[in-house]
């Protein structure tokens, strides 16, 4: 976290990454996750990071979240910006119920209780967990805990939103279905999203910006603007088209590394 | 005496397990064996085990187990060993020291009178040092309770334990056995009472010799033996008290990692005495005084002393002998 | 190849009818729950009746050294009836809460300043398991010179014993604690004492759990040990009773007491026991074991 | 509206670089790791040893009350310089790694038993909890009945105090196994022992560990007390030795071998917190705690 | 278990579900997972399910194991065929290296120490992960635990796979890759084969059937067989218009429900 300023870079930065390295373990052992990133996102920008299996997405997300810090380089994020992260485990506390869970981060900002309530149930709306209240984590399937998550991540209502892969676990039509939400809430709260996700459709259907990383270093090889007007739809041809640009980068980038 | 008879009879060489305390007040014991005296008079047909205790009740245990044949032990694990197998399990066939017991107390402290609302400790609830104490202040016209109450407030502690209480100013005085009476005078302490002086003759038992009973009905000439030993171990520590003494700190120190201080041992040696005689009415008189003070039921010792053996030793050697009570 | 698979029997049940069966079978477990926690109980405890009685039965030993279980029975019978046993629970069962009590606030205190803090434990970390091997006794002249002989005494010889102990249990349930549950609890903006309290405390809860109950046996143990050194102001404790029935050599006594600190610890234990079922519920862990 | 992400500064570091960083890094720092696990050590140990001396010097208590730490220090020397206490010693370690050895066959044994079967946790599940808060004292007249007055009478004190708590601990950690890594373990075909072997037992080690430590704890504190049972002429351990020092009021002694057990239990400690440190290691979960 | 014999009910299918019911919890707070379920899988076939997320796919699998018992219906799995099962979450032993838990598997079946060392390099090699043998779980990312879970069930070399959402977090070039893999795996050993997924073009993609769940209660709602022949493309059109009427049919039945 001593790495992490929290005066912007630039003053048109919500979150501005400078020459960030991140090398896991020791010695021998060592892994170069991430090479001299640099990355400057805009207040308000939804920027998609894709990339291959194990290319340091979350890794890049952990840093800019302050759970770890950089081997090197400068991570700078916007005053008083406390980035909210949805991991790509649920992550849920297995000893609070749903709505518990979605709970804490409102009472650590310590929201009066009734307003609480409303909050809780109407996020669990918003994931279409209405009727989960009650339950346990160990109780509700995967799609249904990644669901919480991101109710839980929600809750942060931070200006600034990491989310790691959120609808991994879900089925193409709830998928829709948040994007809208997701989208709705950006659009709404003005906020920068970061966004890391393999469903190159998805990231065209929602990204501003769309940032491929290559694999081991992980390092920023291409990047692109999705101009495409919203309101979007995930099968219109302009999503289909820039999604093509995408995966043809991507085969090019992963089959580099095959070979 | 006959260093080696080889027992006619016997089959295979008989082991006596016999138990005491690391301990001035078990002073014949320690150097019965620290001289070799036991295993002389025992002689070759017999193999002498010994075994140290701390406190009575383990001696008690190991004699109730069959772990242990025949023990150096104080007045009152005597009488629960007697009274909790309604009179089987033991007899006593010697005695082995009288006295050496004082209510020591804080030097301030000069009269009886004063005692009123103090502490003072003895070693254990109902025991013979704690019957004594408030055998003494009832006659005093003092009272005392079981659970502290009255005019003086009686904690029964470890005597350890005392030491550390009486040094910390925690109690007022202690009615305890040597070496405590020794160590609490020279913790600045000062002996208000002489139990010796509320006895007759002075004498009253501290230690004496027991078996048990099956030992006894299966191996009399061995506890012939070993009262002959103890006759023995008497007569040294009697005519050879600086050896005695020398013997005892040695002793002590192999068993306790510590050689037992040989001024200390000299400072309580006088207050001691050493003799056969087990001083039977003193018990009797104990137990009738804890009855007195409503500290326990009245029991029957008879049959608790069985004292031919040691009445032949004593004859054979032209020494008085002991009443059989 | 087109192939029917939606068939259904007739036998089948419908949804509702499922839920029905959820129901009742519910209700044919319950007592059924109770028969099965409660018969091998009453079987052990049976078997170790009948083997202790053949035992003496046999006269391998005199019966003033192992009397039977008749014996003691009455004995315990006849404790039941009179005020001084229930005196002495009292007395010991009030110093044991108290103790406990506090030796829980210095455990979870100390194991939490420990587990925190990289120098304290470099510091004291090691300490605490020596501090936990050191036997009551080895206090107990420290205890009077601070206090005397009033129960503080009694309360310090406790406190070494039992604190130590809990604060081993909270040392352990704070180093497993899944560290992404930690990075959660972080980014959703506990910092210290509300990381402690929302994701640090919960998540170890079972391993402190495990630590209280230990150190209660280690209280409970220390407290035996540490009645002894104020006895009788006032009362007979269970632990001077315990000694006594030693030093009279009073066999039956002993088992007896011994059976009524049995039959305490096997309480506590219930109440241990309906806590770690609570928790083990909540986490969705219950009901493996057997498996 | 293209922007630039590409940018890189001359300052910065290439992957190469970044790898030789990491590995000075460990360089530098292993001095400093050895320093930072000491320096807390030393000054506590330094600011115990200042207050003890400080409390000695304001004479509150009588000198042979309370020695000061120059007076036990030249006694442990003294004692250090004989045999005796290496004697004791030894005499005690091996006591304590036969009964302790012991303790954990029988603890591990009883408590996978009991975890695994529903009968044998429902008959004595609760009993082990019992069990170990009964105060060693208690099967003094017990041990001596079956065991006379042999070194066994001192394992079979120092086996029911330590067994239950192992046992314990390892109940403990088979009811917590993730029930995931269960159902895994059993999908790729492990069943009953093989289960217990490849799954439950390495995911209940950290318990285990935990229960292992207690147990040591309650084995070398009912040694102490049964080392008292068979007091041998020659060589006298250490329990012996902590009685007679506490009976012949000599407190230099005492503290010195209080010293002693202290030590012995911090060498015990770094044993099980180097098993511990393996296993956080292995699992991910270690240097967490610190954050 | 006890539900679960090992004689077929018919000596066609290498699964067999007859009216499987599930209920979890118990009075008022049972939820109904799975609804009469009846399903034959064919020996050698490759069976796709879909569903809406909490639809019962994964207690369906779980079922099938062995792992839990139906409430009421029966399962019947073919002789000898101990099915494995790849779970929703990685479920990886975090105590073991990556190559260890893949060996897991091979020892329990008794495999000979080098017999077991060739294989698990293999397998490695099969899910691309051969450099990271010797590292320990929570130093892999996501996706490379998602496939080392991979490696490990293909490691228990059964006749029937169960795999829920396999390839839930790779990457598309990545999972194009083990698509191909798995089709080789599955052509080369006979297997068969019950793989739930939420992308409905890796369903139409791999399987010879498609079944779609519907949501709580799951039951089954509608089936189609993929006549596409084989070898596909993900991005044959072919495989687009399978995927467009399962993606109208989910859509309809999660419409069904929001509504
Ligand atoms: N705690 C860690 N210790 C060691 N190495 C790690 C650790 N976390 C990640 N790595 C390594 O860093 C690299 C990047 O991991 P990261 O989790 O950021 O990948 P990712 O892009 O999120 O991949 P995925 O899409 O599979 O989730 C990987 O090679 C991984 O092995
Ligand atoms: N252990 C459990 N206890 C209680 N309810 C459960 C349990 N496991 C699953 N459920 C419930 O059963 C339903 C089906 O769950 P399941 O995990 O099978 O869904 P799924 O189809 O795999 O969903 P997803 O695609 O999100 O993984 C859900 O409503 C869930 O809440
Ligand atoms: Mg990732
Ligand atoms: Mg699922």
């Amino acid at each position: 976290m001593t790495a992490t300023t929290t005066a912007p870079v630039s003053a048109t930065s919500a979150v501005a990454l400078t020459g960030v390295t991140k090398v896991y373990g020791r010695g021998t052992n060592a892994v170069l996750a991430l090479d001299r990133v640099s990355l400057d996102v805009r207040p308000g920008e939804f920027v998609c990071l894709v990339g291959a299996s194990g290319c340091g997405k979350s890794t890049l997300l952990n840093l800019v979240a302050g759970l770890d810090r950089p081997s090197g380089g400068d991570i700078a994020v916007a005053d008083g910006a406390h980035p909210g992260l949805m991991f790509q485990e649920p992550a849920l506390f297995p000893w609070l119920t749903v709505e518990a869970n979605v709970e804490v981060p409102l009472k650590l900002r310590g929201t009066p209780r009734a307003r609480r309530r409303e909050r809780v149930a109407e996020l669990l709306r918003t994931v279409h967990l209405a009727d989960f209240g009650r339950k346990r984590p160990h109780e509700l399937s995967g799609g249904m805990r990644q669901r919480v998550a991101l109710a839980r991540t929600l809750a942060l209502d931070t200006p600034v939103l990491l989310m790691d892969e959120p609808f991994g676990a879900l089925d193409a039509m709830t998928r829709d279905i948040l994007h809208d939400e997701l989208e709705r809430i950006w659009t709404e709260r003005n906020l920068t999203v970061l966004f890391v996700t393999h469903n190159v459709r998805e990231a065209a259907r929602l990204a501003d910006r769309i940032i491929l990383l290559s694999s081991r270093p992980g390092r920023i090889i291409w990047s692109t603007d999705v101009a495409v007007p919203r309101p979007r739809r995930i099968d219109s041809p302009e999503v289909a088209a820039i999604a093509a640009e995408v995966t043809d980068r991507l085969r090019a980038e992963v089959g580099r590394h095959a070979a | 005496a006959c260093g080696d008879d080889s027992e006619a009879g016997t089959s295979g060489p008989v082991t006596l397990r016999l138990g005491y305390f690391p301990n001035i007040t078990h002073a014949p014991a320690v150097v019965g064996v620290e001289k070799g005296i036991f295993a002389e008079k025992l002689g070759s047909g017999v193999r002498l085990e010994t075994k140290t205790f701390n406190a009575g009740p383990a001696a008690v245990e190991a004699i109730f187990s069959g772990a242990l044949d025949a023990t150096y032990i104080g007045p009152n694990p005597t009488v629960n060993a007697f009274s909790k197998s309604r009179g089987e399990a033991v007899r006593v066939v010697s005695g082995a020291a009288s006295g050496g017991v004082a209510l020591v107390v804080k030097p301030e402290i000069t009269s009886v009178e004063q005692l009123r609302g103090k502490k003072i400790a003895t070693p254990q609830l109902g025991n013979t040092q704690d019957v004594a104490l408030r055998y003494w202040l009832k006659e005093k016209g003092l009272r005392t309770t079981k659970e502290g109450g009255g005019d003086v407030t009686i904690v029964p502690q470890e005597n350890a334990q005392t030491v550390e209480t009486f040094g910390s100013g925690a109690i007022d005085g202690a009615w305890v056995p040597e070496p405590f009476v020794s160590r609490l005078v020279n913790a600045g302490g000062r002996a208000l009472v002489d139990e010796r002086d509320l006895w007759p003759d002075r004498k009253f038992v501290i230690t004496n010799l027991i078996v048990s009973t099956r030992f006894l009905k299966a191996h009399p000439d061995v506890v012939q033996k070993l009262v002959e030993g103890q006759v023995a171990a008497n007569e040294y520590v009697n005519t050879r008290p600086d050896e005695s003494q020398q013997a005892i700190s040695t002793h002590i120190g192999r068993i306790t990692g510590k050689p037992l201080d040989l001024k200390l041992i000299k400072q309580a040696w006088p207050t001691l005495e050493f003799t056969n005689d087990p001083i039977a009415s003193s018990l009797k008189t104990g137990l009738e005084h804890a009855v007195a003070v409503g500290l326990t039921q009245p029991v029957s010792l008879d049959g608790l002393y069985d004292l031919r053996y040691l009445n032949e030793v004593l004859a054979a050697q032209g020494k008085t002998t002991v009443v059989q009570p | 190849m087109p192939r029917d698979t939606l068939t259904r029997t007739d036998a089948e049940l419908s949804g509702l009818d499922a839920l029905d069966i959820a129901g009742r079978e519910k209700e044919t477990s319950r007592a059924a729950r109770i028969w099965a926690a409660t018969w091998p109980k009453l079987a052990a405890l049976a078997l170790a009746v009948a083997i202790w009685q053949l035992v003496v039965f046999s006269g391998w030993k005199p019966p003033w050294s192992l009397p039977g279980p008749l014996v003691v029975g009455e004995e315990l019978l006849r404790q039941a009836g009179s005020a001084q046993l229930w005196d002495g629970i009292a007395v010991t069962l009030r110093r044991a809460a108290v103790g406990y009590v506090f030796s829980v606030a210095v455990g979870l205190l100390v194991g939490l300043a420990v587990a925190r803090s990289t120098v304290l434990r470099a510091a004291i970390g090691s300490m605490i398991t020596a501090l936990q091997t050191m036997p009551s006794i080895a206090w107990f002249p420290l205890a009077i010179l601070l206090f005397e002989l009033s129960e503080k005494a009694i309360f310090f010889v406790v406190v070494l014993g039992a604190a130590p102990s809990i604060a081993n249990g909270v040392i352990t349930g704070v180093d497993y604690v899944p560290p992404l549950l930690l990075r959660a609890g972080r980014n959703l903006g506990a910092r210290g004492l509300t990381l402690y309290r929302y994701v640090i405390a919960p998540a170890a809860l079972p391993a402190i759990v495990a630590g209280l109950k230990q150190g209660w046996a280690f209280s409970w143990r220390s407290l035996m040990a540490g009645e002894l050194l104020v006895v009788g102001i006032s009362q007979t404790s269970l632990g001077a009773q315990l000694t006594y029935a030693r030093e009279l050599a009073d066999s039956p006594w002993l088992l007896s007491t011994m059976i009524v600190i049995l039959v305490i610890g096997l309480v506590v234990d219930a109440v241990f026991g309906a806590a770690d079922t609570a928790i083990r519920r909540r986490w969705g862990v219950l009901d493996q074991a057997g498996r």
